[in-house]
C-alpha cells in the first residue's frame, strides 16, 4: 500500500517541477558558497573540500541506495547500525589476524545478510519497513557491541588507512569520495535509464498496479535492501579506515541524517518521485553548510538548527508558493486557475480510492 | 400519490442548480458554461461519454471544487460551498463515482462517520448507530453486518455501503455518480425502489449511468453532455435510447456488439482443477485461439479470483494452468506474461494503472524489457510505442506525458488495454472491460476484442452485463459460489438461462439444458 | 420461489452478525491480550531467576521506568492513527524538561502546578508548529517532524548553553513526584494513567476520536465526508506535543539531572512501543492501551535483562530481536483475521446473490 | 598555517621533532582552540574555563568548540577546521583515542601544537597529555573510599561505569580490579559486576535498580563517572537501601552536595577540573612557543599551579584526586 500520509500530502510533482526542485537546491548551494566564503577565506579551498567531503562520505554513500528504497515507498533506518557492525567486525577480524583483503569482502557479505534479513521481514512476512528497520536498527547495533564490545581496534597499517582520508593523487578528491562518485553514476543510470529503475518508480507510485503489470515487486525490494546493506557495510569499512580505528558505536544516529539528505534531495517520502541528482546536490548543500558554519566559528548546535530548518524550508517553500498561486488564481480571472487546480485536485481524487 | 404535486412545485423553483458553470483542468476544458437544475421530486439522468464532464459537474454541486466561472444556486440563491461539509449541511447527499470508504472502520461507522448518533455528553451511542444502519441495510435488502470492517468487502458490497451512506442523511438532494456500475440486477432494483420512495417524498435526484435502460426505468428527465457542454435537456418520454446515444456521441453508431464469427483454433489457455480455498473450487476449462469465452456469474461468484489466479496474482491451492501446452509456474505474473497472457484487471485505478505516472509510462510499463538497448531505455522508442497505441485505440489525451489520472474513466481503460495489447499476447483476460464506460467507447472496446479474436487471440472475458456477454461470447461459462456449474453456447442463449444457472438453480437450468444437448457439445455451436 | 429463499435468508444476518462480532471483539482483545501475556511471561521468567524482581518496590520501579515512554506513546498513537508521525517528541521532551528545571533553579518556590502547566504549554506550542507545517504547509509529517527534531534539539543546546540542572537545586516537593507513591502506586505513573484513560475513552466514544481513525484510514474520503481533516490533524499534533511537554516535566521530577541531551533518541523508542502495541504505522487502527502496553513491555525487557545478568553488550541485541518478534506476531494475528473476514464475506455475498437472483 | 609544503611523515609532527628552546617567547596573539567531548556537559565547561583563564593570562585568545554528540567521529570536523584556521595550539578531550588521530596528524603537519587533557588520545598523535591524576591513584582512591565506608570492609561491591567504551573509566576500572587483587587489605571485597549507565541519567538509574535486585547483599557501588554517581545516589538516598548500600566514586560537589549533607553519601572524589584546564592551557602555550616539545623531563611554568615536569610519553599529572565530604564540600562550587 502506498505510504500516503494525511491531508498534508503534497501534490505530485511533475518532471518540470522536479527540475525546479533541483534548481532550488542548487541556488541554496550557491548561497552557501557565498555565505561560506564570507565567513572564512578558508572555505573555498581545495583542502576544505577534501576535509568536508571526506567527513560526508559515509552519509553520502548510504544515501544512494536509500534514495531508491524511499522511491519504492519503503525506508531503511538500519543502515547506520550495519555501518557500526561492519566496523566492529573489521576490528575483531583484524585482531584475529585476518588479512584486510579477506576482511573487507567478509564485512560486505555480512552487510548483505543484514539487508537480506530486513528484506525477508518486509517482503515475505509483510511487515512495514519503518517498523522492521527500527527493530533491526537496535539489533544490529547490539550485534556490533557483542562483536567488539568496548574495545577500539586501532593498529590498522597506514598503507590501508591512507585510503580512508588521503586524496586521489593529483586531485583534491579523497578516495572515499571518488568511490562515491563512481557509485553515484552507477545508481543514477540504473534509476533513470533502465527497466529496473522504471519499475522502482512504478512500485513507489502504485505497488499493486506494478504487480499487476508483471513487475517483480518483492524481488526488486529485496535487491534494494540487500544493496543498501552492502553499501552500509562498505561505509563502515571506509569510516574505519578514515578514522584509523574500528568501533562498535560508529555512525550512531546517522540514520536520520541520511533520511534528511534524501528528503532534502526532493525524494517524496511517499515514493514514486525523486532523482539521484537531487540527492547529490542535497549532500553538497548539507556538507557546505556544515563546513561554512564550522569554519565561521559558529557553534555546532547551530549546525543542527540550520539543518533542520533547511529541511523544512526546502519542502515548505514550494508548497507555499503553490498555495499562493492557487489563492491568486481563484481571486483573479478564474479561467486561468486551471494548472494549479489540476495539481491540487487530481491527486486527491486518486487518494480517495487509494486503499 | 404525491407525484403531481411534486411536479407542480418542481416548475416553481429548482432546489439546487448550476448556472453558467465552467471548469478547466490544465488544457482540458472539463465544463463549458453548463446550466442544470434539480427540482424536488425530480429524478434527472445525466448521461454522456467518458470525459464528458459528468463527475466534474458532480464535484461542483458537492462542494469538492468551485467552478472557475458561473455559480451554484441553492433555492435560487447563489451560494459558494467552500467544502463538502457546507454542501452536506445544505442537504446535498452525494455518491461519488469511486468508493470513498474507510477500510479500517466498520460498515456502521462508514455510514455515519462524523455524524454518529450521540447520547448525553455528546458520547457516541453505539446501540443507536447499529440499529439505524441495520435498518438502512435492510431497506437495501443486503445481509451486511453493520459491525463488519469494510476492508475485504467486494466492490459491490462497498458500493452498497456508499448508497446506505447517501441515504442516511435524509437529504433534499441526492446525487449518484454511476452507483450501479458495480451492482447486479437485484441490487439495482432495490436501489431504484428506494429512489422512488425518496422521489415521492420530494427529494431531488441526479442519476448518472452509462446503462440507458436504467435511465428509462427510473428517470423522468434527462440531461445529455458532450465535451463538457450540455447538448440536450428534456424528458425521457420524448426520446428513445438511440436518440440519446446519437446525442451523446454526436454520431450514429452501428450495432453495439459487432462480434464477428472467427476461425476457432487450437486450445491456447487450459485451466484444470484450479482451486483457491474459500473463493473458488475445482475450476476447469479451456479457451481456444480466436475464441471469446465469457465468465458469467453474480457479483462475488469468484470470477475475478479465477482470473487473478490464472494470471498468477494469487497462488492457487490446487490445479494448474497451461498456455499453448506449457505449464505455468503458479503465483507468478511474470511467468504468465512470458507465456503470453495479458490481464486487464477489474479495478482500473488501483490495479490497472499507476495514476501518478504519465500515459506513456503506463502504456510501456509491460514492455520495458523490449524497449531497452543494452539495458538502457531510449526515450524515442518509448514515445513511439506509446503514441502508436494511443492512435490505434483512439485514446483522447492532451499530452502523452500527462499523468494518466487526468484521463476520464473510459480513456483510462483504453490505456490499460493498450498496455497489454502492446505485449502482443496469445491470451487476453479482461475483467469487466466496459465497467463505467460509455456506449461509444464500449462499442470500440467490443470491436477491438472481436478484431483481436479474429486475429487468433484467445479472449477470456468477465462481465456482469448479460447483453454484452450474450453478444460477445462464443461460449459462456457460468460460475456460482465459486464453482463452474454450467457451460452455455454464446448464441441462442437467453438472459434467463444464464441467470438461472448463475443463481444456482441448476435443477431447472438442467432441464432447459437437456433439450439443448450436452454442455460441451453446445460449446462447439459457437463456431 | 422467493418465499423459501427469504425463509433461508431471514436467520442468516443475525447469526452471522453475532458470531462475527464476538470474533472481532476477540481479535481486538487478542492484540492487547497478546501483549499482556508476553509481559506476564517476561516477568514470571525473570521472577523465577530473581524473586526480588517482583517485590512491590521493584514492580513500582518497572512502572516508573515505563511512565515517560508510555506517555509519549499515547501522544504518538494519536498522530500515527491519522497516518502521520511525530519524530520531534524526544526533542520537545528535552526542551520542556530543561525549562522545568530552569524555572525551579531560578525561583525555587514556584507553584508546581504552574510549572506543569508551562511545560504542557511549551509542548503544545511545539505541536502547533508541527501541525501547521503538516496541515497548512502540506509537509509530509516525517519531513516536518524530522526537521523540528533537529531544530528543537538545537534550541535546547542554545538555551542550556552547556549548563545542567541538578537534583539538588530542585525543590524536594517536586522531586518527590518522581519517587513518592499514592496508595502504593507511583505518583508519576498516575499522570500517565489519567492521560491514557482520557485519550483512550475519547478516541473510542467521541466523534472527534473516530474521525481521527477515519482520516488515517482514507484521508480523501474523510474530506469528502465533511470532516475538517486539517483541524483534526492539527489537534492530534498539539495533543502529542502537549503530552511530550508533560513528559518533560515528569522527566525532570524523576531524574533531577537534566541537560540539553535529555530524551535524545526517544522518538524511535516511542514509535517502536506504539508499533509493538499494534498501532498501524500507516494509520487507521490501533489503541492507546496497546501503545502503552508496548511501552511497558519495552522498558520491562531492559530491566529484566539487567536483572537476569545478561551481559551488557547482549542487552541491546536482545531488545531488538524481541521488538521484531513482537511486530511479527502482531502481523501474524492481523493476517489471520483478514483471511477469516475474506472467506466470510465471500460466503455472505454469494448467499445474498443466490437469494437476489431467486427473486428476479 | 597555510603552508603544507613540509610533507614529513604524519606520525611525529614538527613540534615534537624540533629542539626545545626554553628562552622562546610566547607568540603575540596566541590562538588556542579547545575541543570538549561534547557540548553541554558542565564538568567540561569548567575544565575549558580553566583553559580560558590560562590563555588569557598569557595574552592569547581562546575558543571553545565542541560537537553536539559524543560520537567517536564527531570531533574530526572541528579539528580539521581548527587546522585550516591555522591556530597555534589545540587542546582536546578525545571521545576516542584513535579516531581523532588522522585529523590530529594533519593538524600537526600545519604546526598546530596538540595537547590532550582529561581523556587521552593515542600518545603518538599528541605532544602532551594532561592527566587529572594518575589513573592508578584514581583507581586506588575509589577502592580505598569504598573500603573505609563499608563497615568491616567486606562484602559484594559493584561498579557503575559510563559507556562500555569510555577510555578513562576503563583504565581506572583496570586499576581498581588490580588493586582488589593485589592489596590483601581488600581481600574480603568482592567485585560482582561492572554495569554501564552510558553516562545517561536514566540508564544509570535503571542500572542501579538492576544491581540492587540482582545482588541482594550488595554493600557498595562505585561510580567512576559524575552522571553515574549522581544517579546512583539519587536512587539509593531516601530508598530502603539508604544506609545499607554505600555510594561513592567520582562526582562534582554541586551534584553531590545534597546527598553528602544528608549523610547518605559519606565521601567521594574528583580533581578540580578548572585546574586541569588551566594546566593544559599553559602546557599548550609553552608547546606552541617551542619552549617544550613534550619530551620526558622537560619542565614548564603553569602560573598559579607552579612548575610541572613532563613524565614518560608526554604525560603531565595534575596531582592526587581531591576527596569531598561534609567538612570541605562547601569550599567548592562546580
Ligand atoms: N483533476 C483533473 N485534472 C485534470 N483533468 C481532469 C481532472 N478531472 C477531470 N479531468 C478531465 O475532465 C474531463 C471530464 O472528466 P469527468 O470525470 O467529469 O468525465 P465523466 O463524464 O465523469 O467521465 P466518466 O463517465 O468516464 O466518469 C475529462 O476529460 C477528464 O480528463
Ligand atoms: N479485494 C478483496 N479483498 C477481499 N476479498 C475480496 C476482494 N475482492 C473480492 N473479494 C471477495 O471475493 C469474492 C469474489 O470476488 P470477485 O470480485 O471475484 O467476484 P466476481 O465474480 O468477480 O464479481 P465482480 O468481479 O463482478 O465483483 C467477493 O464476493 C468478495 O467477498
Ligand atoms: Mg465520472
Ligand atoms: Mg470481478
Amino acid at each position: 500500500m502506498s505510504a500516503e500520509r494525511a491531508a498534508a500530502a503534497p501534490a505530485p510533482r511533475r518532471l518540470s517541477e522536479l527540475a525546479r526542485w533541483e534548481a532550488l537546491i542548487f541556488l541554496l548551494i550557491v548561497g552557501t558558497m557565498v555565505l561560506g566564503s564570507g565567513l572564512s577565506d578558508e572555505f573555498l579551498t581545495g583542502d576544505n573540500f577534501s576535509f568536508t567531503s571526506a567527513d560526508m562520505a559515509e552519509i553520502a554513500l548510504m544515501a544512494l541506495p536509500l534514495t531508491l528504497i524511499v522511491i519504492t515507498a519503503e525506508i531503511d533506518l538500519s543502515v547506520a547500525s550495519i555501518l557500526g557492525l561492519s566496523s566492529a567486525l573489521m576490528g575483531e577480524l583484524w585482531v584475529a589476524g585476518w588479512p584486510i583483503e579477506a576482511i573487507i569482502p567478509f564485512c560486505l557479505l555480512v552487510g548483505a545478510v543484514c539487508g537480506a534479513f530486513n528484506a525477508v521481514l518486509i517482503t515475505r512476512v509483510g511487515l512495514p519497513s519503518l517498523a522492521v528497520t527500527i527493530g533491526t536498527l537496535t539489533m544490529y547495533r547490539g550485534f556490533a557491541l557483542v562483536v567488539l564490545g568496548d574495545a577500539a581496534v586501532a593498529d590498522f597499517p597506514e598503507s590501508y588507512t591512507r585510503y580512508g582520508f588521503e586524496n586521489v593523487p593529483g586531485t583534491i578528491i579523497p578516495y572515499p569520495v571518488a568511490l562515491f562518485g563512481v557509485l553515484a553514476i552507477v545508481f543514477a543510470v540504473v534509476l533513470h535509464k533502465t527497466k529496473f529503475g522504471r519499475e522502482i518508480y512504478a512500485i513507489g507510485a502504485n505497488q499493486e498496479a506494478a504487480f499487476f503489470s508483471g513487475v517483480r515487486v518483492k524481488r526488486i525490494k529485496e535487491i534494494l535492501f540487500v544493496v543498501s546493506g552492502i553499501v552500509a557495510a562498505l561505509a563502515g569499512v571506509i569510516m574505519t579506515l578514515r578514522l584509523a580505528s574500528a568501533r562498535a558505536d560508529y555512525g550512531t544516529g546517522f540514520e536520520l541524517t541520511v533520511v534528511a539528505a534524501v528528503v532534502l534531495g526532493g525524494v517524496s517520502i511517499f515514493g514514486g518521485k525523486g532523482s539521484i541528482v537531487g540527492v547529490i546536490l542535497a549532500l553538497f548543500l548539507l556538507g557546505g553548510i556544515r563546513s561554512a558554519l564550522t569554519l565561521g566559528q559558529i557553534s555546532q548546535e547551530w549546525v543542527t538548527i540550520v539543518t533542520g530548518a533547511l529541511l523544512i524550508a526546502a519542502v515548505l517553500g514550494p508548497n507555499l508558493v503553490q498555495r499562493a498561486r492557487e489563492a491568486r488564481a481563484h481571486s483573479r480571472d478564474r479561467g486561468r486557475s486551471a494548472r494549479s487546480g489540476s495539481l491540487e485536485h487530481r491527486p486527491r481524487e486518486k487518494r480517495g480510492t487509494d486503499e | 400519490m404525491s407525484e403531481p404535486s411534486a411536479r407542480s412545485e418542481a416548475e416553481a423553483k429548482p432546489v439546487i442548480a448550476l448556472r453558467g458553470a465552467s471548469k478547466a483542468y490544465g488544457a482540458v476544458q472539463a465544463l463549458r458554461d453548463v446550466s442544470l437544475g434539480l427540482t424536488p421530486g425530480e429524478v434527472r439522468a445525466l448521461i454522456g461519454e467518458n470525459g464528458a464532464g459528468k463527475s466534474t459537474l458532480v464535484r461542483m454541486l458537492a462542494g469538492v471544487e468551485r467552478p472557475d466561472s458561473g455559480e451554484v444556486l441553492l433555492d435560487g440563491e447563489p451560494i459558494t460551498f467552500s467544502s463538502p461539509h457546507d454542501a452536506r449541511d445544505a442537504g446535498v447527499a452525494v455518491i461519488y463515482q469511486e468508493p470513498t470508504l474507510f477500510p479500517d472502520l466498520s460498515v456502521a461507522e462508514n455510514v455515519f462517520m462524523g455524524r454518529h448518533p450521540v447520547r448525553s455528553g455528546r458520547r457516541i451511542d453505539r446501540g443507536a448507530l447499529r440499529k439505524e444502519v441495520a435498518e438502512l441495510l435492510r431497506r437495501l435488502g443486503v445481509p451486511l453486518d453493520p459491525d463488519d470492517p469494510v476492508r475485504g468487502l467486494s466492490i459491490a458490497d462497498q458500493q452498497i455501503v456508499e448508497i446506505a451512506k447517501a441515504l442516511s442523511f435524509d437529504a433534499r438532494v441526492l446525487i449518484m455518480d454511476e452507483p450501479t456500475a458495480a451492482l447486479s440486477g437485484h441490487e439495482v432494483e432495490r436501489l431504484f425502489n428506494v429512489v422512488r420512495t425518496l422521489r415521492d417524498r420530494g427529494v431531488a435526484v441526479l442519476f448518472i449511468s452509462h446503462r440507458l435502460e436504467e435511465v428509462f426505468e427510473i428517470c423522468t428527465t434527462v440531461t445529455v453532455m458532450r465535451d463538457g457542454e450540455v447538448v440536450w435537456d428534456g424528458t425521457t418520454a420524448e426520446v428513445t435510447a438511440d436518440d440519446l446515444v446519437r446525442r451523446m456521441v454526436g454520431r450514429d453508431l452501428g450495432a453495439l456488439f459487432p462480434k464477428q464469427d472467427t476461425e476457432i483454433g487450437e486450445p491456447v489457455l487450459e485451466v484444470s482443477r484450479l482451486t483457491r480455498e474459500g473463493v473458488f473450487v475445482d475450476v476447469s476449462f479451456e479457451v481456444r485461439a480466436g475464441e471469446i469465452v465469457a465468465l458469467a456469474g453474480l457479483v462475488g461468484s469468484g470470477r475475478s479470483e479465477v482470473a487473478r489466479a490464472i494470471f498468477g496474482i494469487d497462488k492457487p491451492d490446487a490445479g494448474h494452468v497451461t498456455v499453448a501446452g506449457k505449464r505455468l509456474r503458479p503465483g507468478s505474473p511474470t511467468a504468465a506474461m512470458r507465456a503470453g497472457i495479458g490481464f486487464v484487471p477489474e479495478d482500473r485505478r488501483q490495479q490497472g494503472l499507476v495514476m501518478d505516472l504519465s500515459i506513456e509510462r503506463n502504456a510501456t510499463l509491460t514492455r520495458l524489457g523490449a524497449l531497452a538497448r543494452l539495458g538502457v531505455i531510449g526515450r524515442g522508442a518509448e514515445q513511439r510505442l506509446a503514441s502508436e497505441w494511443a492512435e490505434r485505440l483512439r485514446i483522447r489525451f492532451h499530452r502523452l506525458t500527462d499523468p494518466v489520472a487526468y484521463l476520464s474513466g473510459g480513456n483510462q481503460q483504453k490505456v490499460v488495454l493498450a498496455k497489454w495489447l502492446a505485449t502482443d499476447p496469445k491470451v487476453l483476460i479482461v475483467d469487466e472491460p466496459t465497467r463505467g464506460i460509455d456506449v461509444g467507447t464500449k462499442a470500440e472496446v467490443h470491436r477491438l476484442l472481436s478484431e483481436l479474436a479474429a486475429r487468433g487471440l484467445a479472449v477470456l472475458m468477465i462481465s456482469s452485463e448479460l447483453p454484452e456477454v450474450l453478444a460477445m461470447a462464443d461460449r459462456i461459462l457460468v460460475m456460482h459460489e465459486g464453482r463452474l456449474i454450467r457451460e452455455l453456447p454464446g448464441r441462442g442463449t437467453t438472459e434467463e438461462t444464464v441467470m438461472q444457472a448463475a443463481t444456482g438453480r441448476i435443477a431447472e437450468a438442467a432441464i432447459t439444458a437437456a433439450d439443448e444437448g450436452p454442455a460441451d457439445g453446445l460449446g462447439k455451436e459457437g463456431q | 420461489m422467493s418465499q423459501p429463499a427469504e425463509a433461508v435468508a431471514a436467520p442468516a444476518p443475525q447469526q452471522s452478525e453475532r458470531s462475527r462480532r464476538d470474533f472481532l471483539n476477540a481479535v481486538v482483545r487478542v492484540r492487547e491480550l497478546g501483549l499482556i501475556v508476553a509481559l506476564a511471561l517476561l516477568i514470571t521468567i525473570t521472577a523465577i531467576a530473581e524473586p526480588r524482581f517482583v517485590e512491590a518496590a521493584s514492580l513500582r520501579d518497572l512502572v516508573r521506568n515505563a511512565t515517560i515512554i508510555a506517555l509519549l506513546a499515547v501522544g504518538q498513537t494519536l498522530v500515527l492513527v491519522t497516518r502521520n508521525l511525530d519524530l520531534s517528541v524526544g526533542s520537545v521532551l528535552g526542551l520542556s524538561a530543561f525549562m522545568a528545571g530552569d524555572l525551579f533553579q531560578n525561583n525555587p518556590d514556584l507553584p508546581i502546578p504552574l510549572v506543569f502547566a508551562l511545560g504542557i504549554l511549551l509542548g503544545a506550542a511545539a505541536g502547533v508548529i508541527n501541525g501547521a507545517l503538516v496541515t497548512f504547509g502540506r509537509l509530509p509529517a516525517l519531513v516536518a517532524t524530522l526537521g523540528t527534531l533537529y531544530v528543537f534539539r538545537g534550541l535546547a543546546f542554545v538555551w542550556t548553553g552547556g549548563s545542567q540542572v541538578n537534583a539538588e537545586t530542585l525543590p524536594d516537593s517536586f522531586l518527590s513526584i518522581g519517587t513518592s507513591t499514592i496508595l502504593g502506586v507511583p505518583t508519576i505513573a498516575l499522570f500517565t494513567v489519567v492521560a491514557l484513560v482520557i485519550v483512550g475513552y475519547a478516541l473510542r466514544n467521541y466523534r472527534a476520536g473516530r474521525e481521527l481513525y477515519a482520516i488515517g484510514s482514507n484521508p480523501q474520503a474523510a474530506r469528502l465526508a465533511g470532516i475538517r481533516t486539517d483541524r483534526r490533524v492539527m489537534a492530534a499534533f498539539v495533543a502529542s506535543g502537549a503530552l511530550a511537554g508533560l513528559a518533560g516535566v515528569l522527566f525532570t521530577a524523576r531524574y533531577g539531572t537534566v541537560d540539553a541531551t535529555a530524551g535524545t533518541g526517544y522518538e524511535l523508542q516511542v514509535i517502536a512501543a506504539a508499533v509493538i502495541g499494534g498501532v498501524a504505522i500507516f494509520g487507521g487502527s490501533g489503541s492507546v492501551w496497546g501503545a502503552a502496553l508496548g511501552a511497558v513491555l519495552l522498558t520491562t525487557i531492559t530491566s529484566a535483562l539487567i536483572v537476569l545478568k545478561v551481559p551488557a553488550f547482549w542487552q541491546q541485541a536482545v531488545v531488538g530481536a524481541l521488538l521484531l518478534a513482537a511486530i511479527a506476531l502482531d502481523r501474524f494475528i492481523a493476517v489471520r483475521v483478514a483471511e477469516r473476514l475474506r472467506q466470510r464475506s465471500t460466503r455472505t455475498t454469494a448467499a445474498a446473490q443466490a437469494r437476489n437472483g431467486g427473486e428476479r | 598555517g597555510e603552508t603544507r609544503d613540509d610533507e614529513d611523515d604524519g606520525g611525529g609532527g614538527t613540534a615534537a621533532e624540533g629542539e626545545a628552546n626554553p628562552e622562546a617567547e610566547i607568540p603575540e596573539g596566541l590562538e588556542v582552540v579547545s575541543i570538549p567531548k561534547q557540548l553541554g556537559n558542565p564538568y567540561e565547561e569548567i575544565e575549558h574555563d580553566g583553559v580560558k583563564e590560562a590563555i588569557e593570562e598569557l595574552g592569547g585568545s581562546h575558543r571553545y568548540e565542541g560537537p553536539t554528540d559524543a560520537g567517536a567521529s564527531s570531533q574530526v570536523p572541528l579539528i580539521n577546521a581548527a587546522a585550516q584556521q591555522g591556530v597555534d595550539a589545540l587542546i582536546i578531550a578525545a571521545n576516542d583515542p584513535n579516531a581523532v588521530c588522522p585529523a590530529l596528524d594533519q593538524a600537526r603537519q600545519r604546526d598546530v601544537a596538540i595537547v590532550a587533557m582529561d581523556s587521552d588520545t593515542a600518545p603518538e598523535c599528541r605532544s602532551i597529555f594532561i592527566n587529572q591524576a594518575s589513573s592508578e591513584d584514581i583507581g586506588d582512591t575509589q577502592i580505598e573510599m569504598v573500603c573505609e565506608q563499608i563497615e568491616g570492609c567486606e562484602g559484594e561491591i559493584a561498579i557503575l561505569s559510563a559507556t562500555p567504551n569510555a577510555t578513562n573509566q576503563n583504565t581506572w576500572i583496570e586499576f581498581m580490579e588490580e588493586e582488589l587483587e593485589e592489596n590483601e587489605k581488600y581481600a574480603n571485597l568482592e567485585l560482582v559486576e561492572i554495569a554501564y549507565g552510558n553516562d545517561d541519567d536514566q540508564k544509570s538509574f535503571q542500572e542501579t535498580q538492576g544491581l540492587l535486585q540482582a545482588y541482594p547483599d550488595l554493600k557498595g557501588i562505585i561510580a567512576p563517572t559524575t552522571v553515574g554517581i549522581a544517579a546512583a545516589a539519587r536512587y539509593i538516598c531516601g530508598s530502603p537501601y539508604e544506609g545499607k548500600v554505600v555510594v561513592t566514586g567520582l562526582g562534582t560537589p554541586n551534584q553531590m552536595r545534597k546527598f553528602v549533607k544528608s549523610g547518605c553519601v559519606e565521601e567521594f572524589a574528583l580533581w578540580n577540573p578548572a585546574d586541569v584546564g588551566y594546566l593544559a592551557g599553559h602546557a599548550a602555550a609553552n608547546l606552541a612557543a617551542g619552549r617544550i616539545t613534550g619530551a620526558e623531563g622537560e619542565t614548564f611554568e603553569a602560573g598559579r599551579l607552579g612548575e610541572y615536569e613532563i613524565g614518560e610519553n608526554g604525560e603531565v599529572i595534575l596531582g592526587p584526586p581531591t576527596r569531598f565530604n561534609q567538612d570541605n564540600i562547601d569550599d567548592f562550587d562546580f
